[in-house]
């Protein structure tokens, strides 16, 4: 099916930001906010979560410790025992580099992983904006043109007027699925 | 960080986020210059010098090093220390000035993090082809196999270095890729040829920058620079176990790990500072890599350098005061014995020189730095010859006793080392984005936020006439 | 689908999948001969020899007992008993018939099989030696390889009391000797591992060391 | 090892075995394949040939590796196999032939070492030898327990003879002016030739060095009956002629007595280097030795002196050491003369010159001579006719003859004529040889005026020559005939009254060598084969000597056996001492003029004469004292070279004062060394060295072991001169000149001291106490004199690692070690170590398993002057060992019988252990170090895995002798007993200094040494806990104990 929405373009984060808490505070749903690069306090206006990523690394973590320590303990002591210069056959602080250096492999490596699975699940907006610029050097606002109080020509000009948004333009997209 | 107002900005003023953009992929969009290709073309042929070597090396063996059966390790693993080391300033860079919020490391941590992994390649050749066998360096990882499964020592240093080169290597590589997203997204979006688009479209993994996307991303960093810490301190102590867990006086020192680590810093900031002020030359990046990125940079510089030689005076006191004969022949030995001169050449750069950073006219005159930041590379490479082959030419028993020369194949082999650097960094120069336009947009804001007035009214360089036309013929033609 | 992170996962285990199943299915990693069964040059079959004829084993390759090699037996051995049979029973019947139906003298009836170890040893037909001819020895071919640094002791392990067929196998019903077992470092060991626990085929407890210098110097 | 039975077998047998072995041949082109298949046979039939053995190395090749010769890399190949199947997809192992033999010889089982006893033809001394054979070749020679000359050991000549056997460039076939011709026509020619001779009256010679072979003796005779007027000149290119001369003016009967060291007390050597080189040094060795046990109260340790000009092995272990220039040898020996006399109440001529050691030395000297009279013996190897009969004179004085020194049973291992050899070159001149027959000796190249000789050869119608290989004097002679090894042809010898030796063959001769006995009696129309000739002189001469009941026959095969027979001397004809003979002599002392430096020639331990000069492991063993390999050197002492402003390395021009023979070669500076003398080894610059062009690995920066067509070393027979009827070693005045050039040495050990650098030592001094000492006051109060104990840190480690069966030790008495290096040999032969070449060795990369360091001591007191100590060093296999905890792929650890075990196959070569290794012992293979000599790949052990490139390997404690000792008690069903498991280095030292076995069982002998209160370990104190233990060395001296700890 087609979507309808209005798309607001800004020149700088002021502006979007006051809009955004604008709206929010309007109840208007947005859909999405595209900004070339993280704008400070944008997601806090925008009411997100904030992340569960850092579990991920937590228990990522965890399993490479345990596969480090089982790994050397296992192989040094267990199935095959050697006099290896007359040590202990468990003789665990000389397996700690090895135990540490996966703690991080495997924290790095999940938490990447999650991030791009995770990022994967692409926001109800135009699939391609391109030549608007927004990983460029403008900031995007897309807003839910279905319901009722919708009103674009008034809305445009509060954005134009009160925000300092350059434009606002009605669009139909695909919706991305 | 509140006094940025009064301090010169960290970007030139006036440089607009359009600009930025225009900046960096303007470079990649276009053909190279006289400069790159010069330097492509020296750098392939020292790569070349270096395959060559190497190659002899494995059709003949190691003996066409000057090795022999008192001197084990030389350049080999000289350059091995010497390589890993020059990395660790790019994460150190990338990760701990991130979770310090610097944000002077925006215009530098890409390239800085590309070195890293660069400096890790040419470090990871060197354990390959130091070894007797190199078709069976694969035995050092524990697989399951016919052997009735013989698994590897776990309790040896080298095995240690495998794990933490590797994990290294890997974690830096994805932090560099993941920081890299949203410009890649830039790149793509400008991008006119199918290739460049397909490709670039490929790479940025679909990024829209999107509100949420920024959000993960913002915490992915975050938790990879917290990794990304403890990982670079510790992968130097690793290195410095191969030595510090021997028996062999000179290198049976407890005070290697840090001294290690210091040093890779040391030297990391000494290569950062000469590729930056390359790269701010050839590329014309005064508006990114200002003065002040660099007086900041010899400020590191200076400080490492004093550990540095705070490290040194300590090995020789611990030495004397161990009351370890052979500890304190080792040191004498390193004095003023056969590799007496190297250890001169290793304090005169490490520790003479960079007093020099201790000027502020010093520090502004880029010729001088870039001077310094040379010879730093040269002595922390014979800070690390003098520590293997030194302690390795006379150790217990005086019977044993020999000296060591390198070969034309060794020599070779190292130029070849800074060849493959060289060749893969301008590679990078090329076809990656060398400052993370993003974080630069990012900094850029910050700053006109706090030149800005107290009114919420927008900073100067915000509202460009010509870029909102733009913007709207965009919208005109943008989604149908 | 389309993701990539995807894909790579799914291409890993994809590979480990493959692996297992190459492993589960038995087909020997390289470098692991078991199956091997080279043509002789001569028809020896240990399946007559050991097997209809149960010779024993140590009866032709004497050093077992004694040496580290087994050792091939050499041509004299074989006629021990090939100076008397030089043909199957049928074929000499054969001619005895035929020669007394022609009213002449019976002719030595020599097999072919059995003729290439009358001419390695330089002997013709009738089992005398022929002038001028030189002993050429036979070259068969070897089954049982391992690598020149490993060192296997047959002495050891047949005193241990361990039958040939342990790690030969059915060698008395094979036509042409086959390697039975796949002879891996890992087969060793196990072994050496099992019998530990096990004890010896006799019972007597069993010290089959495990260290490295065991088989390699 | 354990004692196989001596197995006495038939050549008939022999050859049966040896054609089913398939590992020899009548054919050398046959010898070479087998030769490539020999070693492999550990894994696989003892008899199979490898005909693809090359795709693991070309499998390498693949991946750019060059793993060239095949036969020394098949371990290499399967190592490569893994890898071959990973590139081709799959891993089928390449066809391999099993080939058995058509008929099996008894007692040969594929696998079982048969053992032989023979005698070494390594020189005249005749050591015995029990030489292991596997499937039809030797492949390691050890010595005879309880031989009377030998007494079990070996020296480093000895083991290499092994190689020498296996040599393709040895004569083959006989040639007649060049080219090869079959048997019968050199019989027919000769024959020919010969009986022209003696119808026309001519003279016939026959020249030969020491022949102690009573059937070889038979036979000269006897042909020399058939020649009237012929002669059999005997001379010995390391001549004792002054000494037996002198005996002869004394005691009326040209022989050279039999000294008896095991029975003195007090030794006196004057140049006499009879632990190194001089007439029987594993004889005199073991004499030596057993005179310092040690043992009882007070301790059992003779003393020691030596006198000479450069330093010797002999002069390295005496207790008390004078260094005395060639032309002040004499006046002291008057001056000892003199004293000795008065103290002993007898006469001696009065010394005209000042002596040239302090008076009170001397003093002392002759009390200890007079004093221990009966215990005490003066050895000279002067060959100075004046000196010999003073020495004569003392030691008659000293009444050592009767007692230390055996006249009724002498010696017969000299027997040369100097001025005999010389009367025979004048007669050649003036062309009155019509027939000349040299055999077994090079005169041209070792003998004095052999420049002469050379030249006089052309003035002899028939030359004949019976040599092993073409030398200096076969290229000048018209008929050249191959001589057989000694383990190719049965032999006899009596080398010391009393005592018969049997050689036997123990593999079919390559080529068709032939006996002189064999020749001469063809030649004598009355053609015979060895062993008939041979049993034919025993039954005759030998037999009745017997005594006893048992047929020659049973008592022939039980001396093939046994490898020797005890034998009633027969009278040496010694009359009683003529003291007038002696009283005239009196020498004077002489000094080379200013700006001169006398010259001292002598042999080295390795290369005695140069007969031996074609042998890789000679040529490459270092020496004990100089440490230098693959050549020779001018030594001058510090002192000389600091006044001549000479260093080592520089390229000398030696040029006698007179006589215009000169010669280039480099120098070293020679601690120990008499001021103004300068000293150069004999044996070296011999034809067909330059063989080894090849030898060693080839590379940009390789520099070659020997330039084409020139010699390893340099050849300075030629300044030998005959003075008074002897040849004269020591004493010609030269000049040495720098040339400018410069020559690095190949030493294999450059830092010669325990003292460090003095700059880098605190306050001056400091000492590392490798090896520690003692003198025999401290040894006698305290015997854990100077042997203090190091501070040992605490174990961080829990010890957890039991050895329930063997835990295998070894002890190294280093007041028995004499530094002789019959060990390095005999390991290098029993481990299949390679041979590197004399660049290799430059850069230090000598793959020497056991090595011996030398240190050098500055005598306090007297500069100049040094105290040497030897020290065998090899794997300590540590129970700590610190080589094991770095290998990152288990390529190196320990066993559960205490071995450190390294693993070739495993190893990938990454060097860390040996770094790590604190007595750098480990050896990593740089290169492929295959041998130029195929055939030499016979000499590979077949137990021992030959390494590939790119591996580290080291000391063993030979464990496939301790797998093969454990396998054989448990057939026998005994436990393994002490002595059962010997390694390759304690089965031939001549002096027992080392003792390996069980740590874990208290009765060994190893363990009870270890409880000695002499016993430390190397490096003690860094806890890696070595399980090689040293004793400390007692010098025969009052004073405290030396320099035990740092100070």
């Amino acid at each position: 099916m087609t979507q309808r929405l209005l798309l607001v373009t800004f020149a700088d984060e002021h502006g979007l930001l006051r809009a955004v808490r604008h709206l929010r505070a309007e109840g208007r749903p947005i859909l999405d906010v595209r900004a070339p690069y993280p704008v400070h306090g944008l997601p806090e206006a925008q009411g997100l979560a904030s992340s569960r990523l850092p579990w991920v690394t937590l228990w990522g973590g965890l399993a490479g410790l345990t596969v480090g320590l089982l790994l050397q303990a296992w192989t040094s002591a267990v199935d095959w025992p050697l006099n290896v210069g007359g040590k202990p056959l468990f003789s665990w602080p000389a397996f700690v580099p090895v135990a540490f250096e996966l703690v991080v492999l495997f924290a790095g490596l999940a938490t990447v992983a999650a991030f791009l699975l995770v990022d994967r699940r692409r926001a109800p907006a135009p699939p391609s904006l391109d030549g608007l610029r927004a990983t460029d050097d403008r900031f995007l606002l897309a807003l839910g043109a279905e319901d009722a109080t919708y009103d674009a020509a008034n809305l445009e000009r509060s954005m134009r007027d009160r925000f300092g948004a350059l434009g606002a333009e009605e669009v139909f997209v695909e919706d991305a699925s | 960080m509140t006094d940025h107002a009064h301090e010169p900005p960290w970007i030139r003023p006036g440089t607009t986020l359009r600009q930025v953009t225009d900046d960096v992929c303007g470079r990649l969009e276009g053909r190279p210059g006289r400069l790159w290709w010069g330097g492509f073309l020296l750098s392939l042929g020292m790569l070349g010098i270096g395959l060559v070597s190497i190659g002899y090396l494995f059709l003949t063996g190691i003996g066409v090093w000057g090795l022999n059966r008192t001197v084990g390790w030389a350049f080999d693993i000289t350059n091995f220390v010497f390589w890993v080391g020059i990395g660790h300033a790019g994460t150190l860079i990338s990760a701990i000035l991130l979770l310090f919020r610097q944000r002077w490391r925006t215009s530098i941590n890409r390239s800085a993090e590309a070195m890293t992994i660069i400096a890790v390649m040419c470090a990871g050749i060197f354990p390959l082809i130091h070894m007797g066998r190199p078709w069976f360096a694969y035995w050092v990882f524990p697989y399951p196999n016919t052997r009735g499964s013989l698994w590897v020592n776990f309790r040896s240093p080298l095995l240690w270095d495998v794990f933490a080169i590797g994990t290294y290597f890997t974690i830096s590589a994805v932090f560099w890729f993941v920081g890299m997203i949203p410009d890649l997204a830039t790149l793509r979006d400008r991008a006119k040829t199918g290739v460049r688009k397909a490709v670039y479209r490929a790479l940025a993994l679909g990024w829209t920058g999107s509100t949420r996307s920024w959000h993960r991303h913002e915490t992915v960093c975050l938790l990879l620079a917290g990794l990304a810490t403890p990982l670079v301190l510790s992968v130097h102590s690793v290195v410095s176990f191969d030595f510090a867990t021997s028996v062999l006086p000179g290198w049976h020192a407890t005070i290697f790990p840090p001294y290690f680590v210091a040093g890779a810093v040391f030297s990391g900031f000494g290569m950062v500072l000469t590729l930056m002020l390359v790269a701010r030359k050839v590329m014309a990046l005064e508006a990114y890599i200002t003065k002040r990125h660099v007086d900041v940079m010899c400020k590191v510089l200076l400080a490492m350098g004093c550990i540095v030689a705070l490290a040194y005076a300590t090995e020789l006191y611990m030495a004397w005061y161990s009351g370890n004969p052979y500890e304190q022949f080792a040191f004498r030995n390193r004095l003023f014995g056969p590799m007496g001169w190297a250890y001169g050449v290793m304090v005169l750069c490490n520790v003479l020189v960079p007093q020099a950073l201790w000027s502020r006219r010093l520090r502004g005159n880029l010729l001088v730095v870039f001077g310094i930041s040379l010879l730093v590379n040269v002595g922390m490479w014979f800070e690390r010859f003098v520590i293997i082959a030194g302690s390795l030419m006379r150790d217990f028993l005086p019977s044993s006793w020999a000296d060591y020369a390198p070969t034309l194949a060794e020599i070779g082999t190292l130029i070849g080392s800074f060849g493959l650097f060289f060749t893969l960094f301008l590679l990078f120069c090329r076809f990656v984005p060398a400052i993370a336009m993003s974080e630069v947009k990012a900094t850029i804001a910050h700053e006109a936020h706090e030149a800005a007035p107290a009114d919420g009214s927008p900073p100067p360089n915000a509202a460009d006439r010509p870029g909102a036309r733009a913007a709207e013929d965009a919208l005109a033609g943008g989604a149908r | 689908m389309r993701h990539p992170t995807v894909l790579a996962l799914l291409a890993v285990l994809l590979i480990l999948v493959l692996v297992v199943v190459v492993q589960g299915a038995g087909t020997p990693l390289p470098g692991n001969d078991i199956g091997y069964e080279p043509d002789q040059p001569i028809l020896f079959s240990h399946q007559m020899h050991a097997g209809e004829l149960s010779i024993d084993c140590h009866y032709c390759h004497v050093g077992a007992e004694r040496s580290r090699h087994a050792g091939i037996p050499s041509e004299q051995i074989c006629m021990n008993c090939h100076r008397f049979v030089a043909a199957p029973l049928a074929s000499v019947r054969e001619e005895e018939a035929a020669a007394t139906k022609e009213g002449r003298p019976v002719r030595p009836v020599l097999s072919p099989e059995i003729g290439k170890l009358y001419r390695a040893q330089g002997l013709g037909s009738d089992g005398k030696p022929l002038p001028g001819a030189v002993p050429e020895p036979v070259r068969w071919v070897k089954v049982h390889n391992l690598p020149d640094f490993a060192f296997f002791d047959h002495r050891s392990h047949v005193g241990a009391g361990f039958a040939c067929a342990t790690c030969h196998g059915p060698v008395d019903a094979m036509a042409r000797v086959r390697q039975f077992s796949d002879l891996t470092m890992g087969w060793c060991v196990n072994c050496h591992r099992a019998s530990n626990l096990s004890g010896l085929p006799d019972g007597r407890p069993a010290a089959a060391s495990t260290d490295c210098s065991t088989c390699h110097y | 090892m354990t004692h196989s039975p001596l197995r006495w077998t038939s050549l008939a047998e022999r050859d049966a075995m040896l054609a089913a072995a398939g590992a020899t041949s009548r054919d050398p082109g046959m010898a070479a394949p087998s030769a490539a298949t020999a070693h492999e046979d550990h894994a696989h039939a003892h008899d199979d040939v490898r005909t693809e053995a090359s795709s693991g190395p070309a499998a390498l090749d693949a991946l750019g590796s060059a793993a060239s010769d095949v036969s020394r890399r098949t371990f290499l190949a399967a190592a490569g196999f893994s890898l071959a199947g990973v590139l081709a997809g799959c891993g089928r192992a390449p066809t391999q032939s099993a080939v058995p033999g058509s008929t099996q010889p008894e007692e040969t089982i594929a696998g079982i070492s048969t053992w032989y006893a023979t005698t070494c033809g390594g020189c005249a001394a005749g050591c015995g030898l029990i030489v292991r054979c596997r499937d039809g070749r030797p492949v390691k020679i050890e010595g005879l327990p309880a031989h009377p000359i030998s007494h079990g050991g070996v020296c480093a000549v000895g083991q290499a003879q092994l190689l020498s056997l296996y040599d393709s460039r040895r004569l083959r076939r006989p040639t007649i002016e060049g080219k090869e011709s079959a048997w019968k026509d050199v019989d027919a020619r000769v024959v020919g030739a010969l009986t022209g001779v003696r119808s026309a009256g001519g003279a016939v010679r026959v020249l030969t060095g020491t022949v102690t072979s009573p059937s070889t003796l038979a036979a000269i005779s006897g042909f020399l009956d058939a020649h009237p007027g012929g002669r059999h000149v005997v001379y010995d290119a390391l001549s004792a002629s002054a000494l037996l001369d002198a005996h002869e003016a004394a005691f009326g009967a040209r022989i050279l007595p039999r000294f008896r060291l095991e029975r003195a007390t007090v030794i006196l050597g004057l140049e006499a280097d009879f632990l190194g080189t001089w007439i029987s040094p594993v004889e005199l060795t073991h004499g030596w030795r057993a005179g310092r046990t040690l043992e009882g109260v007070p301790p059992k340790l003779s003393f020691h002196a030596q006198v000479e000009s450069a330093l010797s092995l002999t002069g390295s272990n005496a207790d008390r050491r004078f260094r005395v220039a060639p032309g002040q040898l004499g006046s002291f020996v008057a001056h000892l003369a003199a004293r000795v006399a008065a103290k002993a109440a007898t006469s001696a001529p009065a010394p005209a010159d000042p002596s040239p050691v302090p008076v009170e030395a001397l003093d002392d000297l002759a009390g200890r001579l007079v004093r221990a009279r009966g215990a005490s013996v003066v050895l000279c190897g002067s060959n100075d006719l004046d000196v010999q009969r003073l020495v004569v004179a003392v030691n008659q004085a000293i009444g050592a003859y009767g007692a230390t020194i055996d006249l009724s049973a002498p010696s017969f291992q000299r027997a040369g004529d100097d001025a005999a050899l010389a009367a025979l070159i004048d007669e050649m001149e003036a062309g009155n040889v019509a027939a000349l027959l040299v055999a077994g000796c090079n005169p041209v190249a070792d003998a004095a005026d052999g420049v002469r000789l050379a030249a006089a050869l052309a003035r002899v119608p028939t030359r004949i020559g019976l040599a092993e290989r073409a030398d200096e004097t076969t290229a000048g002679l018209s008929v050249v005939l191959p001589a057989p090894h000694a383990f190719e042809a049965w032999d006899d010898a009596e080398p010391v009254a009393g005592v018969l030796c049997v050689s036997q063959p123990l593999i079919r001769p390559f080529g068709e060598p032939r006996t002189l006995r064999e020749c001469l009696a063809a030649w004598a129309g009355k053609p015979a084969s060895d062993p008939a000739l041979v049993r034919a002189t025993f039954a005759k001469d030998v037999a009745p000597r017997a005594g006893g009941t048992t047929t020659p026959e049973r008592l022939w095969r039980q001396t093939v056996r046994e490898g020797f027979l005890a034998l009633r001397p027969r009278p040496s004809g010694a009359k009683a001492y003529d003291a007038v003979s002696v009283a005239s002599a009196s020498p004077r002392a002489t000094a080379p003029a200013a700006g001169r430096l006398a010259l001292v020639l002598g042999p080295t331990v390795g290369m005695l004469d140069g007969r031996h000069a074609q042998n890789p492991w000679l040529q490459e063993l270092p020496d004990p004292i100089t440490k230098l390999t693959w050549g020779n050197a001018a030594s001058v002492s510090p002192a000389t070279a600091g006044a001549a402003n000479l260093s080592d390395g520089d390229v000398v021009r030696v040029a006698a004062a007179e006589g215009g023979v000169f010669i280039e070669l480099p120098l070293l500076v020679q601690a120990g060394l008499a001021d103004g003398v300068v000293a150069i080894p004999l044996g070296y610059g011999r034809l067909g060295t330059d063989r080894f062009a090849g030898v060693g690995p080839a590379w940009i920066e390789a520099r070659p072991t020997v330039r084409k067509g020139e010699s390893v070393g340099r050849n300075v027979s030629g300044f030998l001169r005959l003075v008074g009827g002897a040849v004269a070693y020591a004493g010609r005045e030269v000049t040495v000149t720098r040339t400018g050039a410069r020559d690095a040495l190949s030493l294999s050990q450059t830092w010669g001291s325990q003292d460090l650098p003095k700059a880098l030592a605190p306050r001056g001094h400091e000492r590392r106490d490798a090896v520690r000492e003692t003198t025999l006051a401290a040894f006698s109060t305290d015997p854990a004199a100077g042997n203090e104990a190091p501070h040992v840190g605490a174990d961080l480690w829990s010890r957890d690692h039991a050895t329930p069966g063997a835990r295998w030790g070894m002890a190294i008495d280093l007041g028995a070690c004499t530094g002789c290096s019959a060990c390095v040999v005999a390991c290098q032969s029993e481990n299949n170590v390679p041979v590197v070449g004399k660049d290799e060795v430059r850069r230090r990369r000598d793959m020497a398993w056991l090595r011996i360091d030398r240190y050098y001591a500055d005598v306090p007191g007297s500069p100049g002057d040094v105290d040497v100590v030897h020290q065998p060093m090899l794997c300590q296999h540590c129970e700590n060992a610190p080589c094991e905890t770095v290998c990152p792929v288990l390529a190196t650890v320990h066993s559960a019988d205490g071995l450190n075990a390294q693993v070739y196959n495993r190893c990938v070569g990454t060097r860390y252990c040996a770094n790590n290794c604190p007595y750098k012992v480990r050896r990593f293979n740089w290169f492929d170090y295959a041998s130029p000599d195929s055939l030499a790949d016979l000499a590979l052990n077949p137990d021992v895995t030959v390494r590939s490139r790119g591996v580290m390997e080291k000391c063993s404690f030979c464990v496939q002798r301790l797998h093969e000792a454990r396998a054989e008690a448990k057939r026998a069903g005994r436990p393994l007993a002490d002595g059962d498991a010997r390694t390759a280095c304690q089965q031939s030292c001549p002096a027992q200094a080392i003792v390996f076995g069980d740590l874990n069982d208290p009765k060994s002998r190893v363990a009870a040494l270890l409880r000695d209160p002499r016993r430390y370990r190397v490096l003690e104190e860094l806890n890696v806990r070595p399980s090689v233990g040293y004793l400390t060395k007692v010098r025969h001296r009052d004073g405290p104990a030396k320099g035990a700890s740092h100070d």
